[in-house]
């Protein structure tokens, strides 16, 4: 694969995340990386994914002009449909979303997700921004995937609050607390790619990124790191996703650093 | 007909917004933000608000930092551009006031509820997260049907929504267009609603299209003229997001000070949303104006 | 892109109405009834069907008599403008169909629960009335926040909804205009979706007014050119109803021998919209025909 | 009052349940005799009223050319709203709805109505065509008005299937049943007009239609008609009255015989 020398980490997660999206699925797209991981899906190798978009919108093509944003009227020109949240959400509870992608402050090794508050929400330490939808895709979506700096006091053994459940304490806890479908099917950080087994429910290390190593991410990680037993290397973006990526962002103000 | 419900923000603010009342405001989620309805409210020092809305753009932030809140009902509240709503932030962990944690889809189904005259509506979201910890309006219901666990949503009936539209008659009829976010139920479920609006057109216009139409006219208490007034969120049919003010946002609230300084000057100052325009300037705003115009086609209602 | 759902109406009848499934049409209540859609059913001769609707046009009085229907989940079925039906009262009244008796509002909320994935929904309607001794699809459940006594409607999701659009492109991205009804939960609850429309056009004409669409064009199965496909009913945009159809049905449909000559006439010697269309003649036609055109103010979706 | 000398039964009934809705009341409208004595209302007495249809229209104007029913595309022109079933059947379950108007089959003395069957809901007589709207219109309106063709066999003790539930069997039987509000307020027949005693809940016949007598209403209802104290006659529709409404009706469809 051809391959441009100089790349950011943001562009890496970038790239990764846009190859788990297969062609004709129903992406609900997020904000940030996802929104550019979505885009450069649907360039590259996905013409027929749909995006769903939680402020009520749906696009089977790209936004006309790069965006910073989903609200941006570029977003919203010769869209499939201009409508409410609750369509959008409907979509999503109906079981019509394939895929998500989410963002979090905090993680822990079975995926449930923190971006509400750290401490106790009865004794708040740093109060975050919230859910969003975030938490709805996660118990919504078929699958979702989570997009993370990777850092320790974010990876850690059980996160402050549940904001978007992942699979709580293991094997069977999402139909036990009523979830009907879904869950996390990867984590992408900032130093490798994490999937799910599917006995324990637990985060298992499938991928480095270049230059990361087992021990630098087990650093950064709050809890003992389970390793694939086919660790690779997470492929390198092509020179077409770059350049496809440094379309729609082209000041890098998402993947410039 | 009715009388015209025309009058300037400050009467509408003062009349409809009372100190302790809850108000559904941002319900586009990042588009056609109410910015000019909400510097009236810091302006006029209101305080003991409830603020309701789905993800909130960083006018919850501002009018949190102006002390006018007490309350927040809300799925996300920060800068969508840059994340962190510092003002929010500061204000939580100081106990100033309460957040209920919503998801997107609870507090549409809130709303909902609330429109369609409920006390609740049920849903398959938020199950086995912390949402239930922090917010009261969330309980469990068994469905009689499938004996399936769901989460219930209380009813959210807010004392006003404000929302900012593309044009409105005298009398509240309105088209909107654009993502809806949850604008709809908030309008439907509020007691009374303040409509702002960028043009205010003959009754004939509205009427010419039914289906654009945004809520009964019947349910509007007041429409106020304001261009810009969505200004520096993004207005379909008149102008694209002003992105700098986002980004600069960020430094503008990191502190107390510096969030003091920017509302002085930024609502403080300013008499009103056409000083506001005036104070940017022409040559300004009009870096913000629809270039590539896209018209619909016209649709006939005729017999 | 997608590929091209144009078919004609007999392959799309014929691959998404099987024997035995379940239909929601006419979900606009009185305007765009999808007749040509109905009568190809009844050429067809589909068994075992159930019809979803709410108050229904004399099309499901139609499809009853021609014996395709099994089930009914409706809120009213008769002749919108002289009463009785008189194909459904004798099918009832003979146990040839079941009825399970819905109001406007439970049937709206059945489809509601269906399009947002949930197993039912609350109402404070029917609740003193005996719907809940006709139709299994009603219970009732406790608010968990009020103790409030709520009727809980059964999510329905039908197999195909029908709907008869003024435009679609190939894609299934289509305008509807006019009052809604139950139509845009019928589409979005059921596993498929039939769009008849009166012009295909093209999906630029769609997609500069994407509020005006009706459904996400990923969840149609199916869209076919039909112009005319919504008479005698009223098609806003395109015609005004054919009063006499409906006055004169009351008589052609009083005894089965009638009914059986009148579906001769206007189902079983005719092959398609088309020649139905040919058959009443432009003249006849044009008397239906908009002639006090009022068009919508366009709004611009630039950037 | 000026009075033209010639009118029908309908004419009269339409007439006087124009004068059932005060200006400035959201009238959830019904089909036939209702739709006409709403217009009628509107044109002459309450101008501010505004009309809620189930197809999902809005109106605070009078269609601008005759129609036969309420989906006819004159009511759809210039309307106020163009919505869903769902947005109208909401704005009546909140509560905003303050009165509506339903016909029937039959009914009983506490005012509760059958348009669904006749015989037993597992033997069934006659099937009619059922509830439509109307269950929904008498649950959640403030107050509903009734209106009804006078015959013994539809005017009989109790109803064979409530479809659209009065005062059940009396006083109290709608907050028993959950039901949070309304009622029928009148009952509008081809022999008078009755309210509905506060107390019991029970039809009390407060008006006679002109050449109407008491005798003639107890032949027509099996049961024993209570008689109001203030029995008055039933005004005859005034010239206004009927030049209007004949303008709406012009070839008597509804209100010719």
């Amino acid at each position: 694969m051809d391959t441009d020398s100089v790349y950011t980490r943001s562009e890496l997660m970038v790239a990764a995340a846009s190859r788990q999206i297969a062609d004709g699925e129903v992406v609900f797209v997020g904000m940030r990386l996802p929104l550019l991981g979505f885009l450069v899906a649907k360039s590259l190798r996905a013409p027929n994914a749909v995006g769903v978009y939680e402020l009520g919108i749906i696009r089977d093509t790209v936004a006309s002009e790069p965006i910073l944003t989903m609200g941006d009227l570029p977003n919203l020109y010769r869209s499939q449909w201009l409508a409410d949240t609750r369509d959008t959400m409907s979509l999503l509870q109906q079981g019509l979303v394939d895929v998500s992608f989410i963002g979090g402050a905090q993680v822990d090794r079975f995926g449930n997700l923190n971006t509400t508050l750290t401490g106790s929400s009865v004794n708040i330490t740093t109060r975050l921004p919230g859910s969003g939808g975030a938490c709805d895709l996660a118990c919504l979506a078929h699958r979702h995937i989570i997009i993370m700096a990777h850092e320790r006091r974010r990876f850690m053994p059980r996160v402050d609050y549940i904001t978007s459940p992942g699979y709580g304490d293991g094997k069977g806890w999402r139909e036990s607390v009523g979830l009907i479908r879904g869950g996390p099917s990867a984590v992408i950080t900032t130093m490798g790619i994490f999937a799910f087994d599917h006995e324990t429910c637990e985060m298992v290390l499938t991928s480095l990124h270049p230059g990361v190593t087992v021990e630098m991410v087990q650093e950064q990680t709050d809890w003992p790191v389970r390793i694939s037993t086919e660790l690779s290397q997470t492929p390198l973006p092509t020179h077409q996703e770059l350049s496809t990526l440094r379309r729609f962002d082209p000041n890098g103000y998402w993947t410039g650093k | 007909m009715t009388t015209s419900k025309l009058m300037d923000m400050t009467d509408a603010i003062s009349r409809w917004v009372v100190d302790g009342c809850s108000v559904a405001i941002g319900a586009n989620l990042e588009t056609a933000i109410p910015f000019a309805a909400g510097h009236e409210i810091m302006r006029q020092e209101k305080r003991r608000l409830t603020l309701i809305g789905p993800i909130s753009d960083i006018l919850f932030d501002q009018i949190i930092g102006a002390g006018c809140v007490q309350r927040v009902q809300a799925a996300w509240v920060g800068n969508v551009i840059t994340g962190v709503g510092y003002n929010f932030r500061r204000a939580v962990e100081q106990g100033q006031i309460n957040v209920e944690d919503h998801s997107n889809l609870t507090i549409s189904m809130a709303l909902q509820a609330g429109a369609m005259g409920v006390s609740f509506l049920p849903s398959r979201t938020a199950l086995g997260s912390d949402l239930f910890a922090t917010n009261p309006g969330l309980k469990f219901v068994t469905c009689p049907f499938t004996s399936q666990k769901h989460a219930a949503i209380a009813a959210i009936v807010p004392d006003v929504a404000i929302v900012h539209v593309q044009r409105s008659d005298l009398f509240g009829n309105a088209h909107a267009w654009g993502n809806m976010g949850i604008t709809r139920e908030a309008c439907l479920s509020s007691r009374n609603v303040i409509l702002t609006a960028e043009e205010i057109v003959s009754t004939e216009m509205i009427t010419r299209d039914p289906n654009r139409i945004l809520t009964p006219g019947f349910k509007v208490s007041a429409v106020v003229h304001a261009p810009w007034g969505a200004h520096p969120s993004p207005m379909p049919g008149y102008y694209n997001r002003d992105h700098a003010v986002f980004l600069d946002y960020q430094t503008q609230s990191r502190t107390p000070e510096l969030f003091a300084s920017w509302m002085n000057q930024w609502v403080r100052s300013i008499s009103s949303i056409h000083q506001y325009a005036e104070t940017l300037g022409d040559a300004y705003l009009s870096r913000l104006s629809i270039t590539h115009h896209d018209y619909s086609e016209p649709v006939d209602y005729g017999y």
